[in-house]
């Protein structure tokens, strides 16, 4: 009620009102760096709010850590699974809880039998590192219910779901709403959450602007809520398509580490010279490993890689990059920046062999700075300086910085992964023309994308990828979002 | 600390130096407190230390010993830009002085030429020694932490065998010592007469100062060796080989090493003896803590362990135990270390709040509050 | 159930230790190196300089600090400066050390153990007024540093004499601390003089560490399980030339022996039977091998007194007592005869000892 | 739209099967004690089974068990601990000050506190400053070599007159299983092939232990119940697998790696104790610890984090060290043959397992190992003597890809940062 939650800088909640009845399934709605982990993440006590109040059944509560809101029958699964590898399932379980029913073979029992209500299917004294997805989340959801919640939130469960599995999640769902619990849900997904919701409410950028029937909305009414009437469209309409092949990629295939399953399964896909290719899937079908096969950073098993004439199938990284590719990842922080370095070292990270930052072996530093402050400039990336650590950007401009590196040194094809992920509406307007403009250029781009309007706005043409194959092609200019996401989930045969 | 005060601190290059400078007083002053405690005068131990630095050969030998710390350091430090724990310095050093010293007892060449070899010999003997945690740490997976504190063991072994009368050693007295290097392959010095001889290899141990700031703030591989050290997933993506920094960036860490024990081995000692000196290579851990890493740091802190040291000397003169030096050095170090990660917060928040500062975009948000 | 002490030392005990009549001969008396009674040496200033261990290691060092005092009370000096190395140190800190012992006007300045000898032999030069003793080294070409030499071979026969006589399983011990040549004397002589009682004695030899390690005379543990090992495989008597680690031998050896099956130990440098640390286990102690460091350190101090340095020995040996055995507790008491018949023997020069195993 | 392509069967990997832990573990325990018996019996080097020789390996074992629990501790919380050296030193220190004043019991708890003392540092400066764990660790060993000699000095020196070492403490007394070890001593008396062996083996671990031996060993299982089967040691071990997840379940991740670290502080300490009160010990020695606190955390890593794990890692650098110092290089060399031994057997093995190229090396290694003893009869004493340091580093070489640290091992915790 009335929620605010300030971090410096922004203002991830800022006077939210939600209200929850006992027994539905409660969705929340909104663009990536909404507020909608931070508002859970205060109903579960992990964050405290700056301003505001939380009731449960009417009388107000303060929530100073999550075991109070555990007390309080309130379960939080995260976004990011919050599981300990080395550690069994009944350990993951029982952790925080030992009060319950101890740790031994009592609380055992306790686990079988609940396991059988989330279709967990596992020895509870199976190593969590065993356990695939699905049931990494079953146990998440066992925590909450062993520790007696009969609130549950879910952040964006169905992210790294297939299909099959989400239908299964949707199940235990629904047959927990019938012996009373309250779920709230959340996700990005538009037709899931019509398909399980009882309300929905809709955040965007830290205010709640209003609460939809899932049986009335439509998802296109759905998305124009979250992203307000000022939606910028990225789309892309003139053709600068031409035939000059510039990636080819030829029957890639990668194993997972065990050696056990495919995670790549002969790829192939060409980009042209003036094109974006867009891949669409569900996240964890094999975009990311795709991505970090063709650059390098993992080695397939069979299969080719050109860029244009070159032969890369077996370069290392560097060579890639120094051939032609630009890389925006998917993870900034991980893979796109070094934070505690500043900006203009962060500018080196990919190029450290070619100029303007290298002469040789030797770097240029004067030059670097100054092309950083080219970037800092046409990319329109809010610091008062080059000599700032890239940790003390904001998410949106520490990409727009990426993003402009990338682009620098004319590549040849650019491989976008999430390239607008939690970046506010200028800078994601600013990232798409900029990559329109270089396309326009000759640049082939393939642009990986879970933002489905960004994928069909942008793109040339788009391939959906399912369970590390590519399964088929649409045409952006023809395709809706509902469509593209039955295909991504592999219901549109 | 206050925040006030940390903030004044972290204005730049005055920040990076007042830290470790109010840590250093702190661990000073604890150390002044401890002598009080036990019924000495700070004050006394403080003037005589000073004071002993004018005394005899002192000045030159704080010179001599800050050259040898500062390759010591320099070597541990090129590993931590890497977070790679080199603990095998000692080892390696010791190793390679020996190895060093038979090879230059043995051979007969012409001047510079025979010193350019010695020189080549530790170099190598100091890389190949780590280069075995190196190719464990690159191919097995094995913690160079723990691999380099078996091999300095080993290490230890392998000199005793090595300097054994009946291998390559040779008996003097009640010492046993390599075939003293003849003079064309010693490094001459610098005599200032009374106040002793500064060695040769000083000068050599600052161009190392200098070719390592080189080495890693102008260089490519400096760029990819700091890199892989700050993020390695970072690093991967952006081309930098992670299994090969590794090797080279222990190599290249070991072959320093092997410098350590040169500067008394061609200036003074000219052979490898049982009094040989030890422990350089762990002085050159703190003193890379001491020092951050960054080679003038390194090169401030191995001149106050190295006055710490030399001047502690004078303590015995006035009755106070000299173990304060150590304390001293102890507890600078801890508390330098804190003090810098403090301050690299308070630097992190403060660029945080100049950017949001700086920036129109943060303003509707801010607005909104 | 609490052990009671004893009943190691399952190992053999060979009754058949053939062992060789005592040598006689004229019975040669040692003589020290004359200080003349009434001197005067209230004068002298004396530095001297420990090495690691430094006074109270009981030890070497000790027994420098022993001299020193008997020329503190006998000779009259009054100004003495002493100062202790420290583990690892470099060269330099040695030499400033003896520095800042000469720029206090000290002279003569002592410098105890052979660590000191690179140091020495840069400072005296540069110090032509000042005398400086050089103990277990030499500075060759320094006119004004005097070598304090000991033959520890000779000292150590007589103690190897002892276990030979003294053993009932003719097998003894040798536990070295570090494997340095200096060690290696008392090896070769503690062999050589077992050898002279029994040839066919079994003698084991442990050292701690290698050359280079230090460690090895710093591991009272260490020292008792090499002691342990020996005492096992059936020696009962036992050379502990170790340094600190000497004390694990020892206890190790006390826990082992009984009345009907007494193990003794050997200690070394100077009386172990009188040190203060040990005396829970000097019972054991059979005698030790006196390196009479105070013995050097308080003639040195005379000679530099008299002007007459030249009268000291080259080699402190059995001839000036400046090696010896000890006698106290009196467990050598009943083969005294036989040690000072080979004590003789050396001194007369019918034997020699050779420092090298 | 395109049709889509049928969809791939993705096959669950079948779960392995595996013996327990306890059965895995004496099955190597049982080889050990085979490939031992063999090897005494076939080189007659039967210092190798000698009660002698084990007990020696216990007393020498100590220190490292001790110091390898504290590595476990720490770092079951996720801080590495590289401090355990100068925890250590404070141990030895503060046993010899405790045992002097009020005895054998104060002694013991006197050394568990001041190594606890270097812990809370460690933890102050890792947990709350987030200060490198292993820069601490570096720190904390210099700083508690430095005060403990300043402290004897002080302290010490006016007693014992040497500022080097403590005054002579208490002896302590030892124990046996009566008349348990007189009936193995007699078999062992009598050479009876194998049961002698056997007999040794056993008698040594049953006679002349101290009680802090007893205590240490009576700490292997107990960590393991600590930290395995009750509430604090789960939530302790959560914190060095995921902090992050076990904030999100209310556990206190900040107070339990403090207490970790200082538990952990305390049995290095305890560890420093052992050596102080070792039988044959005067006291406190400058430099007594020699590195047995790196190697007990070796020891650890040998032993995968695991307390039994860290106790066979332990008995064989104490074994090994035993050894060389009773029997020395002969008996070392003796071990050559008992390694070429201990390579067919897992080359058999691996062959069973269908390994080849695992099979084939590790008859090669038996092969080299096996030439080594055939064409040499002693090892250089100079090698002997770090048997134990490269037996280590031989052993890691080989198994360390198949260790498994905690997960958040050495990751600076920060509240409310994870997401
Ligand atoms: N600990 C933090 N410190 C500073 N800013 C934060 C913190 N946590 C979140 N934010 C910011 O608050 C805003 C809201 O984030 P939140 O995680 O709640 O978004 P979300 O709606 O869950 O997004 P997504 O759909 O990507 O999960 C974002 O701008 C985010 O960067
Ligand atoms: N863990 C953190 N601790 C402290 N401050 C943080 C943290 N993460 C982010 N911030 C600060 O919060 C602000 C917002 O960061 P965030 O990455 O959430 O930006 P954002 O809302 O995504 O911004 P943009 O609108 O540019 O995308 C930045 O000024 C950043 O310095
Ligand atoms: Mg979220
Ligand atoms: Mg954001």
């Amino acid at each position: 009620m009335g929620i605010t939650k300030r971090f410096p800088g922004v203002v991830a909640n800022s006077d939210i009102n939600l209200d929850v009845a006992t027994g539905e399934v409660h969705a929340l709605c909104g663009e990536n760096g909404a507020g909608k982990s931070t508002l859970m993440k205060i109903l579960y006590g992990m964050q405290q709010p700056d301003e505001g109040r939380i009731e449960v059944n009417g009388s107000p509560v303060r929530f100073r850590s999550p075991s109070e809101a555990i007390r309080a029958g309130i379960g939080m699964v995260h976004q990011h699974f919050m599981l300990a590898d080395n550690l069994t399932v009944a350990e993951n379980v029982l952790l925080g809880a030992e009060s319950l029913h101890g740790i031994g073979a009592r609380a055992r029992k306790k686990i079988a039998e609940l396991a059988g209500t989330t279709g967990l299917r596992v020895d509870p004294e199976t190593e969590l590192a065993q356990l695939g997805v699905a049931d990494r989340q079953r146990v998440e959801i066992l925590k909450v219910l062993y520790r007696g919640a009969r609130v549950v939130i879910l952040d964006e469960p169905t992210a790294v779901l297939v299909p099959q599995e989400v239908d299964e999640l949707f199940a235990t769902v629904r047959g927990m709403r019938a012996d009373g619990y309250t779920f709230l849900f959340i996700s990005h997904k538009l037709d899931e959450v019509r398909a399980i919701a009882d309300t929905i409410t809709v955040i965007r950028r830290g205010r709640s602007v209003g609460t939809a029937d899932p049986k009335a909305v439509t998802s296109r009414r759905l998305a124009e809520m979250m992203v307000g009437s000022e939606l910028p469209t990225p789309e892309t309409r003139e053709a600068t398509v031409t035939d000059r092949a510039v990636l080819r990629v030829e029957g890639l295939t990668l194993l997972a580490a065990d050696g056990a399953r495919r995670v790549l399964d002969g790829i192939d896909l060409t980009v042209h010279a003036g094109e974006v290719l867009g891949i669409a899937g569900v996240e964890g079908n094999g975009q990311t490993e795709l991505v970090e096969t063709i650059m390098g950073m993992r080695g397939a098993q069979t299969g080719r890689v050109h860029l244009g004439e070159q032969d890369l199938s077996t370069a290392g990284t560097l060579a890639r990059r120094e051939a032609g590719i630009g890389y925006v990842p998917e993870d900034r922080t991980r893979h796109g920046l070094l934070p505690s370095q500043p900006l203009w070292a962060n500018r080196i990270l990919g190029h450290q062999s070619r100029p303007p930052v290298a002469r040789g072996a030797l770097l240029d530093l004067p030059a670097t700075r100054t092309d950083t402050e080219r970037i800092v400039r046409d990319f329109d990336v809010r610091t008062p300086g080059v000599e700032v650590a890239a940790a003390a950007l904001s998410g949106g401009n520490q990409q727009k910085l990426v993003v402009g590196r990338e682009l620098s040194g004319s590549p040849l094809l650019l491989i976008a992964s999430h390239p607008t992920r939690g970046v506010d509406v200028g800078a994601q307007a600013l990232i798409w023309e900029e990559i329109r403009k270089a396309r326009h250029d000759g640049l082939a781009v393939l642009l990986v994308s879970a933002d489905l309007d960004e994928l069909i706005g942008l793109s040339d043409s788009i391939k959906v990828m399912l369970r590390g194959r590519l399964v088929a092609d649409a045409d952006p200019a023809t395709v809706t979002p509902e469509q593209l996401g039955a295909a991504m989930t592999g219901a549109a045969a | 600390m206050t925040a006030a005060v940390a903030t004044a601190l972290t204005g730049g290059v005055k920040g990076r130096f007042l830290a470790p400078a109010l840590a250093l007083l702190f661990a000073a002053l604890l150390c002044g407190i401890a002598l009080l405690i036990s019924g000495d005068s700070p004050w006394l131990a403080l003037s005589t230390m000073v004071g002993q630095v004018t005394q005899g050969t002192t000045a030159v030998d704080i010179l001599n010993s800050a050259a040898v710390y500062y390759v010591s350091g320099l070597a541990v430090a090129l590993g931590f830009q890497m977070k790679l724990f080199n603990i095998g310095v000692e080892g390696q050093f010791r190793l390679a002085a020996c190895v060093a010293a038979i090879v230059g007892g043995a051979l007969v060449l012409p001047p510079v030429l025979h010193t350019l070899v010695i020189i080549l010999v530790a170099v190598l003997v100091g890389a190949a020694w780590a280069g075995i945690a190196a190719v464990l740490r690159a191919y097995r997976g094995v913690s160079e932490v723990i691999s380099t504190i078996m091999l300095n063991a080993i290490a230890t072994g392998l000199i005793a065998y090595l300097i054994r009368p009946d291998t390559f050693g040779v008996l003097q007295g009640n010492n046993i010592s390599t075939q003293p290097i003849t003079p064309s392959g010693r490094f001459p010095g610098i005599s200032f007469g009374e106040s002793g001889t500064v060695l040769g290899m000083v000068f050599v141990a600052a161009a190392l100062g200098f070719g390592y700031w080189f080495l890693l703030g102008r260089t490519r591989f400096g760029f990819e060796l700091r890199a892989s050290g700050e993020s390695p997933t970072a690093a991967a993506a952006g081309g930098v080989n992670a299994r090969r920094m590794t090797l080279v960036a222990l190599l290249l860490s070991g072959a320093m090493a092997g410098l350590v024990g040169l500067p008394e081995l061609l200036g003074r000692d000219f052979a490898y003896t049982l009094n040989a000196p030890q422990g350089y290579g762990f002085t050159g851990i703190a003193i890379a803590l001491l020092g951050r890493n960054h080679p003038v740091g390194v090169a401030l802190g191995s001149l106050l362990w190295a006055f710490l040291d030399k001047a502690a000397l004078a303590l015995d003169n006035v009755g106070v135990p000299r173990e304060i030096a150590v304390i001293m050095q102890g507890v600078s170090v801890i508390a330098v270390v804190i003090a810098y990660e403090i301050v690299r917060r308070y630097e992190l928040t403060a660029q945080r709040r100049r950017v949001t500062g700086a920036s129109p975009a943060a303003a509707p948000a801010g607005a909104a509050s | 159930a609490k052990d009671t002490g004893g009943g190691g030392g399952s190992g053999s005990s060979a009754a058949g230790c053939q062992r060789n009549p005592a040598p006689a001969g004229p019975a040669a008396v040692a003589e020290p190196p004359e200080v003349p009674p009434d001197l005067n040496a209230s004068n002298l200033k004396v530095g001297l300089s420990y090495d690691v261990g430094g006074r109270g290691d009981a030890s070497f060092n000790d027994a420098a600090a022993a001299g020193l005092d008997r020329a503190k009370s006998r000779l009259g000096v009054t100004d003495i400066k002493e100062l202790t190395a420290a583990v690892g140190e470099s060269e330099d800190a040695s030499a400033t050390r003896l520095r800042q012992l000469v720029d206090g006007g000290y002279s003569p300045v002592i410098a105890v153990g052979f660590k000191y000898e690179p140091a020495v032999v840069k400072v005296a030069p540069a110090a032509p007024n000042t005398k400086f003793g050089l103990v277990d080294s030499t500075a060759e070409g320094v006119p004004n540093v005097t070598p304090l030499l000991f033959a520890e071979e000779q000292g150590s026969f007589l103690v190897g004499v002892a276990a030979a006589l003294k053993t009932k399983t003719c097998h003894v011990g040798f536990v070295g601390g570090v494997e340095t040549p200096l060690i290696q004397k008392f090896e070769a002589g503690f062999k050589q003089g077992a050898k002279a009682v029994a040839p066919n004695i079994k003698i084991d030899t442990k050292y701690i560490s290698p050359a280079g390690d230090l460690s090895g005379f710093n591991d009272p543990a260490k020292g008792g399980e090499a002691a342990k090992g020996q005492l096992d495989s059936g020696a009962d008597v036992i050379y502990a030339a170790a340094g600190a680690s000497g004390s694990g031998a020892f206890r190790a050896i006390k826990a082992a022996s009984t009345p009907q099956s007494p193990k003794w130990g050997i200690g070394v440098d100077s009386d172990q039977y009188q040190d203060k640390n040990l005396a829970d286990v000097r019972d054991i102690i059979l005698t030790s091998m006196l390196k009479r460091v105070d013995v050097a350190v308080y003639s040195y101090i005379g000679a530099v007194a008299t002007n007459r340095l030249d009268n000291l020995p080259k080699v402190f040996d059995l001839k000036v007592d400046g090696v010896g055995y000890a006698t106290s507790g009196g467990n050598v008491d009943d083969i005294k005869p036989q040690l000072d018949a080979y004590k003789s023997q050396i001194i007369g020069g019918a034997i020699t000892v050779s420092p090298k195993p | 739209m395109t049709a889509l392509s049928e969809s791939v069967e993705v096959p669950a990997a079948p779960p392995r099967r595996r013996m327990p832990g306890w059965a895995r573990g004496a099955l190597a325990a049982a080889a050990a004690v085979a490939v031992l018996v063999v090897t005494s019996e076939l080189t007659g080097e039967h210092q190798l089974t000698s009660s002698g020789t084990i007990q020696s390996a216990v007393r020498l074992l100590m220190p490292i068990l001790l110091a390898g629990l504290g590595g476990l501790w720490a770092e079951r919380a996720g801080v590495i601990n590289l401090g355990l050296e100068g925890m250590m030193i404070m141990g030895t220190w503060g046993a010899a000050f405790c045992g002097l004043h009020w005895g054998l019991w104060a002694a013991i708890l006197g050394g568990a506190v001041f190594g606890a003392l270097g812990g809370l540092l460690h933890a102050l400066a890792t947990v709350t400053f987030g200060v490198n764990h292993i820069v601490s660790g570096v720190a904390i060993t210099l700083l508690g070599a430095g005060l403990t000699k300043y402290l004897s000095t002080l302290i010490f020196e006016p007693v014992s007159r040497n500022p080097r070492q403590s005054p002579q403490l208490p002896g302590v007394d030892t124990y046996s299983v009566q008349p348990l070890g007189d009936w193995l001593g007699a078999v062992e008396d009598a050479r009876l092939p194998v049961l002698a062996d056997l007999a040794g083996l056993l008698r040594g671990v049953l006679t002349g232990f101290t009680p802090l031996v007893l205590l240490g060993f009576a700490l292997v299982p107990l960590s393991y119940w600590i930290l395995w089967r009750t509430r604090f040691g789960l939530r302790l071990r959560s914190c060095g697998e995921n902090p992050y997840a076990a904030e999100s379940l209310g556990v206190s991740v900040y107070a339990h790696k403090y207490a970790a670290v200082v538990i952990s502080g305390a049995l290095a300490g305890l560890g420093g104790a052992a050596l102080v009160l070792n039988p044959g010990q005067l006291g406190y020695l400058e430099n007594q610890t020699g590195g047995r606190g790196y190697i007990g955390l070796a020891a650890m890593i040998f032993g995968n984090w695991r307390p039994a794990g860290l106790l066979a890692g332990s008995a064989l650098f104490g074994y090994v060290d035993g050894l060389q110092l009773r029997a020395g290089g002969a008996a070392v060399h003796a071990l050559l043959y008992g390694a070429s031994l201990l390579a067919v057997a897992v080359a058999v093995w691996w062959l069973y397992r269908r390994h080849w190229l695992a099979a084939g090396l590790a008859a090669a290694a038996g092969a080299v190992a096996y030439a080594v003893y055939y064409l040499s009869d002693t090892v250089p004493r100079e090698f002997a003597t770090y048997a134990p340091q490269l037996v280590t580093l031989v052993v890691l070489a080989v198994a360390a890809q198949r260790l498994r640290p905690p997960a958040a091992d050495g990751l600076e915790y920060r509240r409310g940062s994870g997401d």
